[in-house]
């Protein structure tokens, strides 16, 4: 019996949580959010593996599973980290293994050398005018936030429960980048008239289990960049001086960054869970899933705004950066799937609702 | 109870409106500072009483009796009119009322005219990187030279700095001094040589605030307001005013009205999102919470008023559960648009022209800033409800 | 312009506050919550006018506003007073003012030698086997968690919207107690069989005000309730020490009073405002009415929760006897409509659902 | 990852059951202490290494070595077969633990074996009504008269004091030392003259706990675990235990699920409540919770099984987080009740026995007890986060 992490899994994290300490500092952040380059980055972490991690090793991957996904995931919130990590290195090896049309892209996913966007998020509540339709195998409609934008292909859900492969370059594709308050995380919509596909599978519960892997990738996420606010908050209590004390021997700010730790703690145990759950828990995996995910955007809101009250105006300012978490958490909450919707969704899947 | 405001008072009202009514082309389209409408606009607003309407004439204003109401009135069809209310700003805001208040004859005279007529800009200089909740502990030195101060240091959260003539700013005279009696009140022109300004870029992506750094920076020894070492008291006489004004409830019930309209037309999966129970239920939440706080602040102004007590615990509450409340309304508008809740800057899917995002943000600054949800605490505890102060640490 | 009490309507509260201490002290209340007997307390609240304080002057009554009505509940609250309140001096002069059937039964209600319960909690949400039917002028059916048990009287609302006026002498009733939480408001259960009762008003809109009006008082009576434990809690924490300092200079403890105090005060404005809305807008009543007493329950549990952690212990115990408010807490938050079923009925008074 | 025990634990399992089914008609019907039966099932349990496992023979226990596992197996097992796994209690829970530690040889051979055969009941003298959370500020006294300790003073929240034979006892024996240093743990009889016990009433009107008055008790003089002055570090060497066992997220679980079926059978207005979909979304946030904390809690039992570390925190924040949301889950279980939710003792409407109203007040009763969740925080905060302690207060 081990509820735990494998040795494996320990160094996985500890080597992307150094190369990122190493790489990815504030600096590094900001002039990612005026240009949006992230080329450098992308290929460090693919020397790493990272890309390659779900990648079955038949297909020239690692062939490692959901679990280690996770802790990349938290790392890479952790650090705040650009990085097409959800469409690119989970969605499109989820999606895309043992589909044969699919096998030149996916060797290149694992090189680093190509990227996935994910627009499966009408999947999870459709806007007006939005949601992709699929007929006689050509796709038209609307994918609003579409992540890992700009990337080479795209994942794209239909309106009934299909998915689909998309190139950036078929004809009837366009598209544009879409602004969000997360500028680590680039994102787009894709506009389609018409386009030829390739049919990656007309089974919702293939879709069904992409959207259960990717949600439990943003609470992770979540947990990383929760965990780095709390560890900024802490830290700088310990050492900012008001009243001729450090404020963290106010009570009422210790207070807060333990009503932090004793929301996250559990949140840790809860990702690992939910992550193995994929691999191996299929009856409870999205149960787990959408709870994990509507709980770490509970944790995540709440942590957000009272690790940013512990830094005072500094932590409204963009000279610390704080915000950069701050945005994150909350694009991990809006995207695919809202805690009312996840939580609905929990209910169904357990037969609670009628 | 009685919730009317009177003949007297609706017969004020309808002056006001009157004036609205024919003097709408006149009033300024833009929020330029400087703007010759704009500096126009304020002169007819104090001619007629609606700008600068207690301070005396001598000083350059109306020179009316304080009234709670009229001054209500002209806010309120002011904004109905969706007119500008003539120029705000720390000056008027803050210096003026403190000269008239603590200022000598001769500042008065200086001072309080130009500024009420838009023609002299000011900032206020008073938080520092190092001090913030504890603004007292600040370290901004100002020595005396000859006859003039030198002042050297640095100061944050400066609004409008980049725009303004001249700074009414908190120095530390005398170093030795426990750290309430050693401050030092100054006034000294924006181009005075060693001043840098820099803009503080905040969590919205604004820059609404500066960092302003002194070297040097001469200031001649009799602008001062008060006493040396008077500076915290004179800062103190008016510092109650700001507090006041954050969280208004008036302002809050239109976002909540706003946040309807949005529920009812923002759809997810063809249905409005007014129609999802839960998260009508959260709105109701919200309403419920706007009523009790628009109730408590018809109680406050009644008993301003009528000059009855009462409302002391009522007025002190209220900073801490109007910017909670308010970031809660802005977040809770995020929520309810899923994916579209993301959207910010140049994105097509705005909704309210990223107004919601925006003030998510906006509003936790306002949380933090004018004394933290944590100090708020600490003041409706020991002023409200008379518990004690923290005892004195021990050193070391 | 005044928004807050007249003279008349602080020396009403002053009068009333000043009785209640004098004779609700811990020993009174636990002495009735063993006996049940208010006798005494009843005839004294009689000769300062209380039952009367609705009766209209034509019925020998003083002709009060509800405001007044809400001062002495919120009064109530904070004694965490036993009294037949709410449904005799509140539901009755309310339900039957002008009914000529009732003239008498009126007198006796303002001179305090009658009492009437109030029986309509189905209208707020009936449960499994309760509601009366009224068929060919009788009732059948049964009425839980009727007020002001025992009483002479009983106004009991019908499944669709009559009120009718049942004789607890009268053939085919039977009742019986039923006890709740709360000690200090007896409760019991009417079961009625082809009861012949006089009829008050067939228009649901006469049981709309009934419910407006009562739910306001209830949350006046949490407002009072929750007002007391905050002031007990603050007297605890300035003499209780612990650490060789009182505990109320520790900051956890001042800023668990400060939010009580903050939650509570706005919602005094509010009950006044919901009170007087009663009776002069019309229009705003039943929103407001729903608003407060849901908003009431909400800042009540918050206080009920937080004043007796302020009391450690001691307020776990029986020896301050701080649980009969935290229990009148909770039954002003149950009865004639939970929070989210007053939000509900809220959001449709305004049209804003189908 | 393994969520699996293994084939061993599986083969332990299978004995358990064995067991379990070979002597159900064996088990004791009531929960009387001094039952003949009881005490016949203790001393079965034992034998079989089901109670005391992992005390030594020579002191009356069953003698294996320490196995997590195995003991949450037997747990788990007679959890599930609805089987009392023999006698609980503070003497058997703490007595026996601190004094295997630091008790004599000769006091481990007097009172261990009796106390695990249930033939010596305890009850425990900690708390003071002015030592709840500073408990080591207690005052009841004793002091040394000859052989004999006289004790002088009172004790609350003790439960048990009624049915118990001994009681082990803080008391503040070096009355000028620092207060930890003062303080010895003695052991005595609950029918020495001068002891009085009176029940003490909570607000779910249950007497689960006593205050107990000591006068003049003369206690011997060797019936004292560790030395004069050491009781703190007695009392500590094993403190930590108690705190871990309250808001065990398992008995959450069960009382989860027993929300749901009442949710499914309560109805408003012939509509269930778990229809609602406003009460659907509160149930899932619970449920939501409810799994974060058993990951939690099963992270902890793997980290102790295997010997790893990393879960300090993790165990930190049990007590708070677990108390906290069993507290609101049987709140929650009120509200969605509507009016049947006030039904209390005697009421025929009952659901559930009562349990919901009652678990709501008794959950509060245990965010309170055993450290409130204020300390909690100043514990989390100080040795989870390695914030500093408040800094010492000036005298006077």
């Amino acid at each position: 019996m081990e509820f735990g992490l494998s040795q494996e899994q320990t160094m996985l994290a500890d080597n992307v949580g150094r190369y990122l300490t190493d790489r990815v500092d504030l600096e590094r952040i900001r002039r990612f959010a005026e240009d949006g380059d992230d080329a450098d980055l992308w290929q460090g972490l693919a020397e790493l593996g990272i890309p390659a991690l779900l990648v079955p090793e038949s297909a020239g991957g690692v062939g490692l599973a959901c679990l280690d996904a996770a802790l990349v995931a938290e790392a890479l919130g952790y650090h705040a980290a650009p990085a097409p990590f959800l469409g690119t290195a989970v969605a499109a090896p989820i999606a895309l293994a043992g589909l044969p049309a699919a096998e030149a892209l996916l060797a290149d996913v694992a090189a680093g050398s190509a990227r996935v966007g994910l627009a499966i998020g009408e999947a999870a509540g459709a806007r007006a005018d939005a949601g992709v339709t699929a007929r006689d195998g050509a796709l038209t409609g609307k994918a609003l936030f579409v992540t890992d934008y700009p990337a080479d292909h795209y994942l794209v859900a239909d309106r009934d429960g299909g998915l689909h492969l998309v190139a950036a370059a078929a004809a009837g594709v366009s598209h544009r980048p879409l602004t969000t308050v997360d500028r680590t995380r680039p994102t787009g919509e894709l506009t389609l008239k018409g386009v030829r596909a390739e049919p990656v599978s007309d089974d919702p519960a293939v879709l069904g289990r992409l959207l259960d892997v990717t949600r439990v990738m943003l609470a992770a996420d979540t947990l990383g960049a929760a965990q780095a606010m709390l560890d900024k908050a802490v830290a700088y209590a310990k050492e900012r001086e008001q009243f001729n004390r450090p404020i963290a021997t106010f009570q009422a700010v210790k207070h807060m960054c333990a009503e932090m730790a004793a929301d996250i703690e559990p949140c840790r145990a809860m990702v690992w869970y939910a992550a193995h759950a994929l691999d191996h828990l299929p009856e409870e995996a999205q149960v787990t899933a959408c709870h994990t995910k509507a709980h770490l955007a509970e944790v995540g809101k709440f942590v957000a705004k009272t690790a940013t009250e512990v830094h005072g105006g500094m932590g409204f300012t963009d000279l610390l950066g704080l915000h950069y978490w701050f945005k994150r958490i909350g694009y991990n909450r809006q995207l695919l799937g809202t805690p009312e919707h996840l939580r609905e969704e929990a209910a169904r899947a357990q037969q609670l609702t009628a | 109870m009685d919730l009317s405001y009177g003949p007297e008072y609706e017969a004020f009202r309808q002056e006001v409106r009157d004036f609205i009514e024919a003097n709408r082309d006149r009033a300024p389209k833009g929020a330029g500072l400087r703007d010759p409408a704009t500096l126009e606009w304020q002169k007819l607003l104090i001619e007629n009483g609606y700008a600068a309407r207690t301070i005396p004439r001598e000083y350059g204003g109306y020179g009316a009796e304080p009234d709670i109401l009229k001054s209500r009135i002209i806010a309120e069809e002011f904004a109905r009119g969706q007119l500008s209310q003539g120029l705000g700003g720390q000056g008027i805001s803050m210096l003026v009322p403190t000269l008239l208040e603590m200022g000598t004859e001769e500042q008065k005279r200086q001072f309080i005219a130009p500024t009420l007529r838009g023609e002299m800009v000011w900032c206020q200089g008073y938080s520092e990187p190092g001090a913030g909740s504890d603004l007292a502990s600040l370290s901004t030195s100002a020595k005396l030279d000859g006859d003039e101060w030198v002042v050297n240091g640095q100061k944050i959260w400066t609004s409008t700095a980049h725009l303004a003539d001249w700074i009414f700013c908190l120095v530390r005279t005398e170093p030795d001094a426990p750290k309430h009696q050693g401050i030092s009140f100054l006034l000294f022109r924006m181009d005075t040589p060693g001043i840098e300004i820099r803009p503080l870029v905040d969590m919205t992506g604004a820059a609404n605030f500066n960092e302003v750094f002194f070297t040097d920076v001469r200031v001649p020894k009799d602008q001062i307001v008060g006493a040396r070492g008077q500076g915290w008291a004179v800062a103190n006489a008016i510092l109650g005013h700001e507090r006041d004004s954050l969280g208004n409830p008036d302002a809050t019930l239109s976002r909540l009205n706003a946040l309807i309209e949005l529920m009812r037309h923002e759809t997810i999966d063809g249905v409005p999102v007014i129609e999802h129970p839960v998260y009508r239920d959260r709105l109701m939440k919200l309403q419920g919470r706007v009523l009790a706080m628009r109730c408590n602040d018809l109680r406050v102004l009644s008993s301003r008023v009528n000059g009855t007590g009462g409302t002391g615990l009522a007025r002190l509450i209220n900073k801490l559960q109007g910017t909670e409340l308010r970031h809660e309304l802005e977040g809770f508008a995020v929520d309810v648009m899923g994916e579209i809740g993301l959207a910010y800057g140049d994105n097509p899917y705005l909704r309210g022209h990223g107004s919601w995002q925006n003030q998510y943000m906006y509003f936790l600054g306002l949380i933090i800033g004018g004394g933290t949800s944590q100090i708020q605490k600490n003041i409706i505890s020991e002023r409200g409800l008379g518990m004690p102060r923290e005892p004195k640490i021990q050193k070391g």
